[in-house]
């Protein structure tokens, strides 16, 4: 039985409940009154718009629509501008609940496959822990190479310009393909995480099964 | 005895041959003439960004920047820590609102810290290097250093978002936050005040997953610029400076336009204006090369 | 209106407003002696700088002919203009009362001929106008005014224009020399009614009151309609004087918002609302109006006046909190936003954005003397804890006219209880 | 009368002196005036010009005095002689202020002077000092009738305050719907759970209170006399009949739910299951005095989900149910949740709006609503379909867009229905259509009396639209058209407990300020104080019964012979009988035919050949001669030809007064009254209407004169035309001189 099947069934239809026993800050969205402010405050909205803004996402929730919130694509094009927030007169932290329902989506496979935010950040995250620190260089090979070999030298020769202008100015280093900057006790971090992880596993758990 | 000391986070684009390692440069340039010392935190891991989420989860995003606040505290006790990155700020002030009003996520943050053998007793106070600037020595002390005014140069203040929102600097508004334009002034250059993009967001790391969505709003904060006869760009953000600077090439090839508008970290005005040359402002760091900068820092100093 | 010895069965009603004048004046039209004290040289209140009242659309000038009729025909109320409540000593029944009288420069010989007023030359802003004009430094507080009395600006005492102005004054009734005073009044009970302000639209960053001229709030538009207004009742734009035939109104500017108001200020809808008229009387062809909103509180029999409202073909309604006003290369404000309804995204240029802005109880921030229960907006809570001192209208609660003159009622009927309880103990 | 003797006095100050000549007013008060004392002082108004006046008053026997200074409306204080008749010609504002300082307008200023001069000393020689209503009643009692909320608290507050009540509820108990309610809205902070109603309390007062006389299953059989004397007739519920003697009385009389069986596609009266916010409180109070669960009424199942429709029945603008919005209902649904989400938070709570109206700090009780659960859907519900023992919502998702929206097993639904006043007959229903049919009027009107008023114009407060109970509303919100009657609560607005217990406390206030100003002989608002009231020649009335029909305020009845009987402490002075009269036997001591008729008369005609046209403005006191005024202090100029009189209102103004003038040789009349109809600004209410009607019939008058229709001219005026009166006076001036001088001048 998928994690998703199985949070499906213990919360049968009442999706909002479910929300705010897993996703971050999700006992939030049964307090906005619908105002709007937080969709016209969104800049990726206004530059091309979202399937779902923000407070169309909470009502969404409210209505039960599961499905159509988790598999949608809009949360995933939050830049953490945070004009949401400082507006909102409810003072819902809109920001953080839309990438905790992205989070929340990832985990249980059912956020859109090839969605480009959602792979570069996972992308993120693992460079980032791999070594405690972000290698930059692989992480923007990384992203070329999502879609393959071939898309990836593509995407490569397309960012070619940007690249060698980086590594000209010295922000860009090709040596950094072999080992590069890392922390000196990466097995505690490693360690820690994965403490971390097992923690927050159990806490959701333990809500779930309450 | 320097005036000032804090724990120093730099942050992952602040290392050498990273994305913002002229910065860096530009910043150490800055401190030492404003005796301000700064003590690298050992060992300091990446902040998780706000990109992170997909996998990060809330408690190891926390404990992630937790364990730079345990480093700090183990090495030098009772010390704010100073980042340069508007994201690690975020990140890590995020981090200890979050822990200072949940217990429960305290405990767990301590119980994961065990693992890597460290732990936290107090919280540390987070600092982003424009506060101190601003906070900790003000404007007339840094004035006070201005031996190179970079004069006549008109230079837009681009706040961007992260060190504005949604915790920000002190007593200034998200809208329209005056700092910067007044850090440009202190400088001896001309701000532009009604240079309404000063707050939009630069795309963040959809410049790199979604760069269509990215360029839309670079290209808004690059053109608002020129249309106030802007020379140059100023920000507090690498990954703002990285996103309006980097891709103009892209976002002239997008929509036909012709952007070459160098952008600037304000340390890296402040050096040159503190009569340091273009190596120590990091002016070689410059994709889009600033030459009025490179002018003036060649210029003799008048003392 | 003349003297009379106040005691402690005296009631003191603090604020001139429609609430402090109806309180006063009901308290004395039964039978009672009522000091008045009032912060302006002039009685009337915030209704007094509206243009019109909702929902009839007719003038608060002429219910406050009426007040100020019955006022001078009553012996019982003593008014003092320019005058702030320092402190309250006592208790229920018996308070004492320390009074700051600001002065006046000008006596009872004041015969309102507005000699000293052509004598004079500075100009000061026009608080009654909102600051949105200027007025001589000696003036008649506005064409209503009660007491029918000129005042001088204090910043011409000491000048020469202030020689000019006691010069022109046949009847010597101009008098350099006051001072400020403080006196002392008893009083059984005490009424407070003063009234409300409007909420500090600048603190709303993102619709950049302060930085766009043509971004005004909702007090301001009743001047700029209001013949006796600045403009002399057009509605032109404050940045080119150009006619402001497009106006979005912005309702909840400052309230229902957790970062500014939390309460709902109830006024604003139906305010906007009526404006909607001002628009569209001016403007007989080509007016627009534009009304942004969270939900449209015309509650009880006014929902009629919003069923006309949203009849007119003029005016259009858009279920969004505005995100933000920006300003285009002809000055015009845009509003940006999301329709909530249907999620229709705009970023719509007007020639004027009108914020809605809420009621702040004047009680907050001043320390009323003595304890007074209030809520978490800064309205007086009814309690037992504030004796006999009882709040009347806007102070107590975001209302409108009607149900300001009832809360104030109600009090007076309160304090006449006390003053008739200590009339009864002395008899 | 009483040997009279009249002074006038006229100030030289304000530019009077230089602008006019005061001596020629001098003699022409002596000379046209025929006043034996006649004086001039600089500075009229200080305190040496008004002991002048003062003294002449206590040792030259003066007793009438005519004041030709500023605007009755300036220096009113000052020239305060209460045990005098005094007039006030109005030089300033009225003449020097509106006219240009010029050679060429001098002689035409000082002839506008001296005839206000002339009209001053005529006016007050007809008048009298009001001497004030000797008929009076001394009562000190209120009648409450409802033994709501509302009455409760006025019964209680009036007790407090000293006065003795009588309380009349129709029903077994007090407590009216506020009884019937399990829990209230909270009014204090903090604003986030239902509190207790607090009724129970009250009605301990009330029993414990031996000031307060209470009847129960009691309604007023009939209401006679007036206030300070009214004498009510009780009935209760064994037939007995009991007789009380009333000061002044206060009707709240609440509402009754709207009736939801008329919601059929709601499912009213359809199912069990369906229930209004009253069927709700009862279910709740039910299940308070069980286990707490609240149940569902077709099978006693728990409920587990709860959909709230709101303004069910309520802001219809087709006509076909009520038009209003009932104010309290978003909050009693968000009270109503809150009952389910209390007791088990996993109840599935739903409340559907259009608009969530929350005033105040109802904001923090909708939040608090939220933070419990209670989900809030933007929506209009298109049916409700009950099903077995569930039904389904069906409704259009507003913000989601979704047409078909539906929440399926509802297993109870509760319909925010409204509030409809209990505001008894409306007399103002045309007889063809009684009450009941009412050609399906807006709002169910109750066809039966509450007060049975013995009163020539009904038995009842008159109906505002919507039903609700007569009021001035806006500034003076508790006068209604029935003088010592005030009505409190929802029957006059929809309204919630707390601002029904607010009205009740200022009704109190209202009804114990009418008795006691009703025995000393005084009017009450809006000519609050005066002193002078009708006085009628009954041996010249012709039972006509126009004053009895007109009257605004139901003051005057008919005898047996169909003659007028007055009120006096019902009346407000308005006037209105007085214009009414077509025999002039109507008539107040300082205001009559005589007062305004002598100076129409006492205005000097130039005749045809001066090119000098005089036209007269009856003007209404409270807004076109403050206007007029105004435009003085702004120094606005007009025609010089005006002779302005300010009248009590439009409705006072008898035809004679512009027949009069028209026979004299004035070339127009201009009548400057207030807005009348539904949004009425006139503070007589029906005043001005009335006196527009009369006017409408005035055609006639001119038709037998054979004078052009141009030459009266009725005009709606605000208090704020300080422009707009100036240029139709001038505009009028001028379309006067195109039809050319009255025929009538010189005869």
């Amino acid at each position: 039985m998928s994690a998703n099947t199985a949070v499906a069934e213990k919360y049968r239809n009442n999706f909002l409940k479910e929300i705010e026993e897993q996703v971050e800050m999700g006992d939030w969205v049964k307090m906005c009154m619908q105002c709007g402010v937080c969709s016209g405050s969104c800049p990726t909205n206004f530059q091309s718009a979202w399937d779902h803004p923000p407070q169309e996402l909470f009502m969404m929730i409210r209505a039960g629509k599961r499905e159509e919130v988790l598999t949608s694509s809009s949360m995933w094009n939050c830049t953490s501008c945070y004009n949401c927030i400082v507006r909102c007169p409810r003072k819902i932290p809109i920001t953080h609940i839309m990438h905790g329902l992205a989070e929340y989506a990832h985990r249980i496979g059912m956020a859109p496959k090839m969605q480009a935010t959602r792979f570069f950040s996972g992308l993120f995250w693992k460079n980032a822990t791999h070594t405690g620190r972000v290698n930059e260089l692989k992480l923007s090979l990384g992203l070329y190479f999502k879609d393959g070999f071939v898309q990836g030298v593509k995407n490569g020769m397309a960012m070619q310009s940007v690249a060698l202008g980086l590594v000209k100015a010295g922000r860009l280093n090709v040596l950094e393909l072999f080992g590069g900057h890392k922390c000196k006790d990466q097995k505690g971090i490693h360690a820690m995480l994965a403490k971390a992880y097992e923690i927050e596993r159990v806490r959701k758990a333990a809500k779930m099964a309450g | 005895m320097a005036t000032k000391e804090y724990a120093f986070y730099p942050g992952c684009s602040s290392q050498k041959g990273a994305s913002a390692s002229n910065y860096l440069t530009s910043v150490e340039a800055m401190c030492k003439t404003l005796d301000v010392k700064l003590t690298e935190i050992p060992d300091w891991n990446c902040c998780g960004a706000s990109i992170g989420y997909a996998e990060a989860g809330e408690l190891p995003r926390h404990v992630l920047n937790a364990r730079n606040f345990a480093l700090s505290e183990q090495h030098m006790p009772g010390k704010e820590i100073v980042a340069t990155c508007a994201a690690c700020w975020l990140g890590a002030r995020e981090t200890r609102e979050r822990l200072t009003h949940s217990e429960t996520l305290m405990a767990d943050t301590r119980e994961a810290l065990k693992e890597a053998g460290l732990t936290i007793n107090e919280m540390p106070n987070i600092r982003h290097m424009v506060e101190v600037l601003i906070e900790d020595l003000g404007f007339d002390e840094m004035k006070k250093h201005v031996v190179r005014p970079l004069e006549g140069v008109k230079i837009a203040g681009y706040v961007g978002c992260q060190t504005n929102r949604p915790f920000g600097v002190d007593g200034e508004s998200f809208e329209n936050p005056q700092y910067l334009d007044k850090m440009v002034e202190m400088v001896g250059a001309e701000p532009i005040p009604d240079y309404e993009q000063k707050v939009t967001c630069c795309g963040g790391a959809l410049a790199f997953s979604e760069p269509e969505k990215a360029q839309a709003q670079i290209k808004d904060i690059v053109e608002s610029a020129y249309d106030h006869g802007a020379e140059m760009i100023v920000t507090p953000c690498p990954l703002c400076q990285a996103n309006v600077e980097i891709y103009q090439g892209q976002v002239n090839k997008r929509y036909g336009t012709k952007f070459d508008i160098p952008v600037m970290y304000y340390s890296q005005l402040m050096v040159v204006a503190y009569g340091g040359d273009a190596k120590a402002a990091g002016l070689n760091g410059q994709v889009i090369k600033a030459r009025r900068l490179e002018e003036i820092a060649a210029k003799p100093v008048k003392r | 209106m003349t003297e009379h010895v106040a005691t402690n069965e005296t009631i003191l009603v603090v604020g001139g407003g429609i609430s402090g004048m109806t309180a006063a004046l009901e308290a004395a039209e039964t039978g009672k002696n009522v000091v008045l004290v009032e912060k302006n040289p002039a009685l009337g209140g915030r209704t007094s700088q509206l243009y019109r009242y909702f929902p009839k659309l007719c003038h608060p000038t002429c219910g406050l002919e009426i007040n100020l009729r019955r006022l001078k025909g009553n012996p019982r109320v003593r008014v003092l203009t320019l005058a702030e409540v320092s402190g309250i000593e006592g208790s229920t029944g018996n308070y004492t009362v320390s009074v700051k009288v600001k002065p006046r420069y000008v006596n009872e010989n004041c015969t309102a001929c507005g000699e000293c007023e052509r004598a004079v030359e500075t100009m000061v802003d026009d608080p009654f106008n909102y600051n949105l004009g200027q007025h001589k430094a000696a003036f008649l507080p506005n064409a209503m005014a009660y007491p029918q009395r000129f005042v001088l600006d204090p910043s011409i005492i000491g000048t020469p224009d202030a020689d000019k102005a006691k010069a022109a004054c046949k009847y010597g009734a101009i008098d350099l020399d006051m001072k400020e005073e403080t006196i002392e009044v008893k009083a059984g009970a005490v009424i407070w009614a003063t009234g409300w302000q409007p909420y500090d639209a600048a603190k709303i960053q993102p619709y950049g009151y302060g930085r766009y001229k043509n971004v005004i709030t909702s007090v301001e538009f009743e001047r700029l309609s209001d013949i006796h207004g600045p403009t002399g009742g057009k509605i032109l734009r404050p940045s080119d004087g150009k006619e402001a035939k497009n106006v979005a109104f912005i309702q909840c500017a400052g309230s229902r918002d957790e970062n500014h108001l939390r309460h709902c200020s109830r006024i604003c809808c139906m305010a906007s609302l009526k404006q909607t008229h001002y628009v569209r009387e001016k403007f007989p062809d080509g007016g627009k109006s534009t009304i942004y909103y969270i939900d449209i509180r015309a509650i009880d029999r006014f929902e009629d006046f919003y069923q006309k409202v949203q009849a007119d073909p003029t005016v259009t309604f858009i279920k969004s909190k505005v995100a933000k006003v920006t300003e285009d290369e002809n000055g015009n404000p845009v509003c940006h936003g999301v329709d909530t309804e249907g999620y229709k995204r705009y970023t719509t240029a007007h020639d004027l954005v009108v914020l809605a802005v809420g009621m702040e109880p004047s009680v907050k921030g001043i320390n009323i003397p003595g304890h007074i229960a209030s809520d978490s907006s800064g309205f007086i809570e009814a309690d037992p804890a504030n004796g006999a001192v009882f709040g009347a209208g806007c102070a107590t609660n975001a209302l409108d006219v009607n149900r300001a003159v009832q809360s104030a009622t109600a009090a007076a009927l309160r304090a006449i209880q006390v003053v008739n309880k200590v009339a009864k103990a002395e008899a | 009368m009483a040997d009279i003797k009249v002074a006038a006095y006229i100030c030289k100050g304000c530019g009077l002196g230089e602008r006019l000549d005061a001596d020629a007013l001098v003699k022409i008060a002596q000379k046209d005036g025929k006043v034996p004392m006649a004086k001039t002082h600089d500075f009229l108004c200080n305190a040496d010009g008004v002991a002048m006046i003062k003294n002449d008053i206590a040792n030259e026997g003066v007793t009438h005095v005519m004041i030709g200074a500023c605007s009755r409306r300036a220096k009113t204080e000052a020239f305060h002689f209460p045990e005098n008749a005094v007039a006030r010609a109005n030089l300033r504002e009225g003449v020097i202020w509106i006219r240009p300082d010029t050679d060429e307008a001098r002689e035409t200023t000082q002839e506008m002077a001296e005839d206000y001069i002339r009209m001053g000393c005529a006016e007050v020689k007809a008048m009298t000092a009001p001497e004030g209503n000797p008929n009076t009643g001394g009562s000190k009692t209120l009648l409450v009738v409802g033994g709501g909320i509302t009455g409760m608290t006025t019964a209680i507050e009036a007790s407090k305050t000293g006065y003795s009540v009588v309380l009349v509820e129709k029903s077994g108990e007090l407590g009216g719907w506020a009884g019937k309610l399990y829990k209230r809205v909270p009014v204090h902070e903090p604003y986030k759970s239902p509190a207790d109603t607090g009724v129970a309390d009250l009605a301990s007062q009330i029993l414990a209170d031996g000031n307060i006389k209470l009847y129960l299953n009691a309604t007023i059989a009939k209401t006679d006399g007036s206030p300070g004397k009214f004498v009510v007739s009780i009935a209760t519920e064994s037939g007995a009949t009991h007789t009380e003697d009333i000061g002044a009385i206060v009707q709240a009389t609440g509402f009754t739910p709207y009736d939801m069986n008329k919601l059929p596609e709601l499912g009213g009266g359809k199912s069990a299951n369906v229930v209004d916010q009253a069927g709700l409180e009862a279910l709740a109070i039910d299940a308070a005095s069980k286990d707490g669960v609240i149940r569902r009424p077709s099978d006693g199942q728990p409920v587990k989900s709860v959909v709230f429709v709101q303004c069910a029945g309520q802001r219809d603008p087709t006509g076909k149910h009520l038009s209003f919005c009932s104010g309290h209902c978003c909050n009693t649904s968000i009270k109503q949740a809150m009952y389910f989400k209390d007791a088990n938070p996993d109840v599935d709570t739903t409340i559907i709006y259009s608009d969530l109206r929350t005033p105040g700090n109802g904001e923090d009780f909708y939040r608090s609503a939220q933070e419990k659960g209670v989900i809030f859907t933007k929506g209009t519900v298109a049916e409700v379909v009950p099903t077995g023992n569930t039904s389904t919502v069906k409704f259009n998702d507003l913000i989601l867009g979704d047409a078909d929206a539906s929440i399926v097993d509802a297993d109870l639904v509760v319909l925010a229905t409204g509030q409809v006043p209990n505001s008894g007959v409306n007399i103002d229903a045309p007889a063809a259509a009684p009450a009941e049919a009412g050609a399906e009027p807006k709002v169910e009107i109750k066809p039966i009396s509450i007060l049975n008023l013995n009163y020539r114009q009904g038995p009842d407060v008159p109906h505002l639209k919507q039903g609700f109970t007569d009021s001035h509303f806006i500034c003076f919100p508790y006068e209604t058209r029935r003088t010592g009657i005030y009505t409190a609560g929802p029957v006059r607005r929809p309204m919630d407990i707390p601002q029904a217990r607010e009205d009740a406390t200022g009704a109190a206030l209202k009804a114990i300020q009418a008795l006691e100003n009703a025995e000393l002989g005084r009017a009450a608002h809006p000519r609050s104080g005066d002193l002078s009231f009708p006085k009628v020649r009954l041996e010249g009335c012709t039972q006509c019964k126009r004053c009895t029909v007109e009257c605004p305020f139901g003051a005057i009845d008919e005898d047996v012979k169909g003659f007028p009987l007055f009120n006096e402490s019902r009346c407000r002075r308005c006037g209105t009988c007085m214009g009414a009269c077509p025999v002039r036997v109507i008539s107040f001591e300082n205001y009559s035919v005589n007062t305004v008729g002598a100076q129409i008369k006492a205005v000097d005609i130039p005749d045809e050949f001066s090119e000098k046209p005089r036209i007269l403005i009856l003007a209404c006191e409270n807004d076109a001669y403050p206007a007029l005024d105004m435009a003085g202090m702004n120094r606005i100029e007009y025609s010089a030809y005006v002779r302005t009189i300010p009248v009590r209102c439009l409705g006072s103004v008898n035809t004679i007064w512009i027949t009069d003038a028209l026979n004299a040789g004035y070339d127009g009349v201009m009548m400057m009254g207030c807005k009348s109809g539904d949004e009425y600004q006139c503070h007589f209410v029906k005043g001005s209407e009335l006196g527009r009607v009369r006017l409408s019939k005035i055609d006639d008058t001119l038709k037998t004169l054979n004078l052009e229709s141009e030459r009266v001219r009725d005009l709606e005026v605000a208090i704020t035309d300080i422009q707009r009166l100036p240029e139709m006076i001038n505009k009028y001036a001028a379309e006067l001189v195109a039809v050319g001088p009255s025929p009538f001048k010189g005869f």
